[in-house]
């Protein structure tokens, strides 16, 4: 089983639409940082991270948007830890999105959609 | 595998009638480039001159791409662009050398990349240095973000191959023979040498952030063994343009400054053996994969010593640190290239992944340090983007035309192919 | 032109106070340089001057931090100095920890440059590093002679807007804090030599030092369980309903000591954790599941353990730093070695 | 006793007993009470049985 974490309109619908029995997309409020969080809280339960927090080289501080995709598992692992924790660290120490307009709103959210989109999950 | 290179110093660009060189000057026929490069997805593409010193701003730059001709041997420059897909790397090539092809254009919104001719910022991107040939383009609005950058980046390589041609008469300044032997050979010819290859990092992770070698979108293939002299023909091209400063363009690839180093000492100090390619995707489990492929690589080839380079921040720490450990757990030496993200004030970490194995590391520099560009006379590309990046990357564009920004958002400020004498000390 | 005024921070043994007996006084103010300011007259000359000295008592001054912090803070802005020199502190902990304590509040709130002088692993440094430059000290006051020279010299430097060196050339120890500059070679080149001097076993510097951390001999086993006193602590944040304390959810300050008498069961109405690392829910629900005081309860009225310690410690292990870590668990540890606790289970989240 | 073993290798602990989860080292909210408890028991005696044992290095209690 899988869980697309996301906070992005076009992934959440993106993902909504493939319709795959095994995987559970989850609207998640809030910012960067809350996605973060919530994948968080999965890994410490055993789940493991898919996809790299820190994908795409436009930085935490430089998009509102994030689609994280975890698979359940059966232990902590580790690497995934270490990875999201990492992730919390360098989100925190860039600080916040200041904000921008709707059309690079759009665009953020297009190439967060983009850095998740051909992930094979099997 | 013997590869030939001839400069030719270029010290001016003009437009003239003919594209041609002339003393040292390249002449650019705005006709001859245009009908090459025209593309019907475009709406338009102009066609601007920068040299050093100008009182020029480029941005948002998406490639830069150094014009070079193949005049004998296999293939052509930029295989799988430009030319078919023949092995590259041996017989002779002709470079324009301190000439450059700079492509701009946004195709998403909050693109960065500044390239400034003079002041201040020029110090920190090596293209400030060359002789430009800057071009603009136009897209319809609702082009595709993907066919729009597959547009811009083959209109880039075709301007580079067309104005290249002017090579062929011109008078070569000086030449460099650049030796590859198979590897029996080359122990056979330094037994006592250790030997050493170069692991080389690429950035895959989807649109924009792209990598191509002969062609094929990195992201797709398994870690692999290259001669260096290919990546002199431009077997390795650039689709990867955010985070402008420690992305690799095109004509970083074509002149790693690792390689042409590593055979500095070649025959010396070391056995340069050859180049490890291997990508930093977005998956955890590819990571794993890829560096598994890269130490198995290192490992049959029984390597003393390698050099690491890494394109671009955050995921592919992970990468770079996953290379390095595992072949430091072989017993192979390595050195590490990376840059920092050590926050505007310098404190905080600089890296999102670490190991006590990577004790050897060169840095390019912190990215997040500010700096103030002032205003300059001209400005090619989008002038809009000045506010974008300014809004959209927390700086700041002030009423005279000065951006206040980070040195991220300067095209090669902080690369991590060492390529720039930057770099960050603990004080 | 006027000299350049600097006020003084030094304990109350420097100050000629005296020695233990008065590490209870608060700050005090002085005109002109007391005790090892003398020294400094000599160093800064003609360029600068010692126009105030601050003594207070170590442990006042760690008892009263918060306290101490705003008072010597308002005692320096008043002399409107241009720097302030903190110590030297040497190898004691405490002293050390003031003299850092103070540099962080007087370059944070008046943003006034500090030069402050201390053994490298005097606490104080390593937890302050980023907020003075700390001259490298040797580790007691006899070392004095080669400090003050050496920090007096800095602080002129300081003072006249110099440029400085790397913290090796100039003697100071590192602040942690990353700067970028124009290597004479290009990185490539850089990495090749590392590479060739790493490969022939010669010394070479990397340009990032990785964090290191220390390796301790294990301590050898307990002879009898049944007859040991057995200590809890934990970085789970695990604290009395309320967080009385108010021990910070990240990078914790301080940590605490909660009384376990009478207590056989941690519930969601004794106790929470205030860490702010993880799901708090399950903790919240019940804190045994990162403490176990329930089945250590157990364990001791079954005489499989000899007792359990009547205090457990806790703080938060989420962003905090190494060296404040390491600082908590030294004072933890003593605390628990005079009490005769003879070993501990450490939990962590 | 810890979750993240690998952290606990890194910083230099000598006697490790690795626990059930991070938000829940010593309990599982998912098993009723009296086998949560003993489940908790079982991991306090293991630690236990570390502090009496003899080691000349980094141990980890697997079992």
């Amino acid at each position: 089983m899988f869980q697309v974490l996301t906070n992005n309109p076009k992934a959440y619908n993106w993902w909504l639409k493939r319709e795959n029995k095994q995987v559970q997309v989850v609207w998640q409020e809030g910012g960067f940082d809350s996605v973060l969080t919530a994948a968080r809280d999965l890994v410490h339960l055993g789940y493991r991270v898919i996809n790299h927090p820190l994908s795409s080289s436009i930085k935490p501080n430089q998009t509102p948007y994030k689609t994280l995709i975890l698979a359940q598992g059966t232990g902590l692992d580790y690497q995934s830890l270490s990875v999201i924790e990492a992730a919390i660290a360098a989100s925190k120490k860039l600080g916040v999105f200041p904000g921008s307009t709707q059309s690079i709103l759009e665009d953020l959210q297009f190439m967060d959609l983009e850095m998740c989109r051909e992930i094979q999950l099997q | 595998m013997q590869l030939k290179l001839g400069r030719i110093n270029i010290t001016d660009i003009k437009f003239g009638d003919k594209t041609k060189v002339e003393k040292g000057v390249l002449y650019v026929s705005k006709e001859q480039v245009l009908a090459a490069v025209a593309d019907e997805r475009l709406t338009s593409i102009t066609l601007e001159l920068a040299r050093p010193g100008d009182s020029v701003r480029i941005m948002p730059v998406k490639d830069v791409i150094e014009p070079r001709l193949k005049v004998e041997g296999s293939g052509g420059v930029l295989p799988g662009f430009i030319s078919k897909v023949e092995m590259v790397g041996s017989g002779t090539t002709l470079v324009l050398s301190g000439a450059a092809v700079v492509t701009t254009g946004s195709i998403v919104g909050f693109q960065e990349g500044i390239v400034d001719m003079s002041g201040p910022g020029a110090d920190y991107t090596p293209f400030s240095k060359t002789c430009n040939l800057v071009v603009v383009c136009q897209a319809p609005e609702g082009l595709s973000q993907h066919e729009h950058e597959a547009a811009v980046r083959v209109v880039g390589y075709k301007a580079a191959a067309v104005i290249a041609e002017a090579a062929r008469n011109a008078e070569v300044d000086s030449w460099e023979e650049y030796q590859h032997l198979n590897l029996f050979e080359g122990m056979q010819k330094y037994p006592d040498l250790p030997r050493v290859a170069y692991v080389y990092m690429l950035q895959t992770q989807g649109l924009l952030h792209d990598t191509y070698v002969y062609g094929v979108d990195a992201k797709r293939i398994l870690p692999t063994l290259m001669s260096p002299t290919e990546m002199m023909d431009g077997a390795i091209v650039s689709g990867n343009c955010v985070s402008a400063c420690d992305k690799n363009t095109t004509y970083h690839h074509l002149n790693n400054p690792i390689i042409q180093d590593l055979y500095a000492r070649h025959g010396k100090d070391l056995n340069f053996i050859g180049v490890i390619i291997t990508n930093e995707n977005v998956t955890l489990a590819d990571k794993q994969r890829s560096s598994n492929f890269t130490a198995k690589l290192a490992d049959m080839l029984g390597l003393d010593g390698a050099i690491i380079s890494q394109e671009g921040f955050g995921n592919p720490d992970t990468d770079l640190i996953m290379n390095c450990t595992k072949l430091e757990k072989l017993g192979i030496k390595t050195v590490i290239v990376t840059d920092e993200y050590a926050g505007r004030d310098g404190g905080s970490q600089s890296l999102a992944d670490a190991d006590p194995l990577a004790d050897a590391t060169v840095t390019g520099g912190n990215a997040n340090e500010v700096i103030t560009l002032p205003a300059m006379d001209k400005v090619f590309g989008s002038s809009k983007s000045a506010d974008i990046i300014a809004g959209g990357f927390d700086g700041s564009l002030a009423k005279d035309g000065s951006i206040t920004v980070e040195i991220q958002a300067i095209t090669g400020a902080t690369n991590e192919l060492g390529f720039n004498t930057l770099t960050a000390r603990e004080i | 032109m006027s000299k350049f005024r600097v006020v003084h921070y030094i304990n109350q043994y420097f100050g000629q106070i005296g020695g233990e007996e008065k590490a209870n006084i608060p700050p005090s103010c002085k005109e002109g340089p007391v005790g090892p300011g003398m020294a400094f007259k000599a160093v800064l000359g003609n360029e600068a001057e010692i126009v105030a000295t601050i003594i207070c008592g170590d442990s006042w001054f760690a008892e009263n931090l918060d306290e101490a912090k705003a008072k010597v803070v308002e005692m320096i802005a008043q002399y409107k100095p241009d720097l302030v020199i903190t110590g030297p502190a040497f190898n004691a902990g405490r002293y050390g920890t003031a003299c850092g304590a103070v540099a962080e509040a007087v370059s944070q709130e008046l943003e006034i440059p500090v030069v402050s002088g201390m053994y490298p692993e005097n606490p104080g440094a390593e937890m302050y590093r980023r907020f003075a430059l700390i001259v490298e000290t040797g580790d007691n006051a006899a070392a004095m002679r080669k400090a003050v020279p050496a920090m007096g010299k800095l602080a002129l430097k300081v003072l006249k807007g110099e440029q400085l060196g790397t913290p090796k050339e100039e003697g100071y120890i590192p602040r942690g804090i990353r700067e970028n500059y124009f290597a004479p070679d290009r990185g490539s080149k850089r990495a090749v030599d590392m590479l060739v001097a790493k490969l022939k076993g010669e010394e070479f510097h990397t340009e990032y030092p990785m964090p290191q951390f220390d390796r301790v001999d294990p301590n050898p086993a307990v002879a009898d369980i049944s007859k040991a006193k057995i200590g809890l602590v934990t970085s789970g944040g695990i604290v009395p309903k309320g967080n009385p304390d108010h021990i910070e959810s990240s990078s914790a300050s301080k940590f605490g000591k909660y009384d376990l008498d009478g207590i056989v069961n941690l519930t969601a109405e004794t106790h929470q954790t205030a860490h702010g690392g993880y799901d708090p829910v399950y903790a919240n629900q019940d804190a045994d599941r990162v403490l176990p005081v329930d089945v250590m309860r157990d364990l001791e009225k079954e005489g499989k353990i000899g007792s359990l310690h009547r205090y457990y410690y806790a703080t938060v292990g989420n962003g905090t730093s190494v060296a404040n870590a390491k600082r908590y668990a030294a004072e933890i540890a003593q605390e628990l070695k005079n009490d005769g606790v003879d070993a501990v289970i450490l939990t962590s989240t | 006793m810890c979750t993240i073993v690998p952290i606990s290798l890194t910083v230099g602990a000598n006697r490790i007993v690795p626990t059930v989860a991070i938000p829940h080292p010593l309990g599982n909210p998912e098993l009723p009470a009296e086998e949560e408890k003993a489940l908790r028991r079982r991991l306090v005696n293991k630690a236990l049985r570390a502090l009496s044992t003899e080691v000349d290095g980094q141990t980890v209690f697997e079992d």
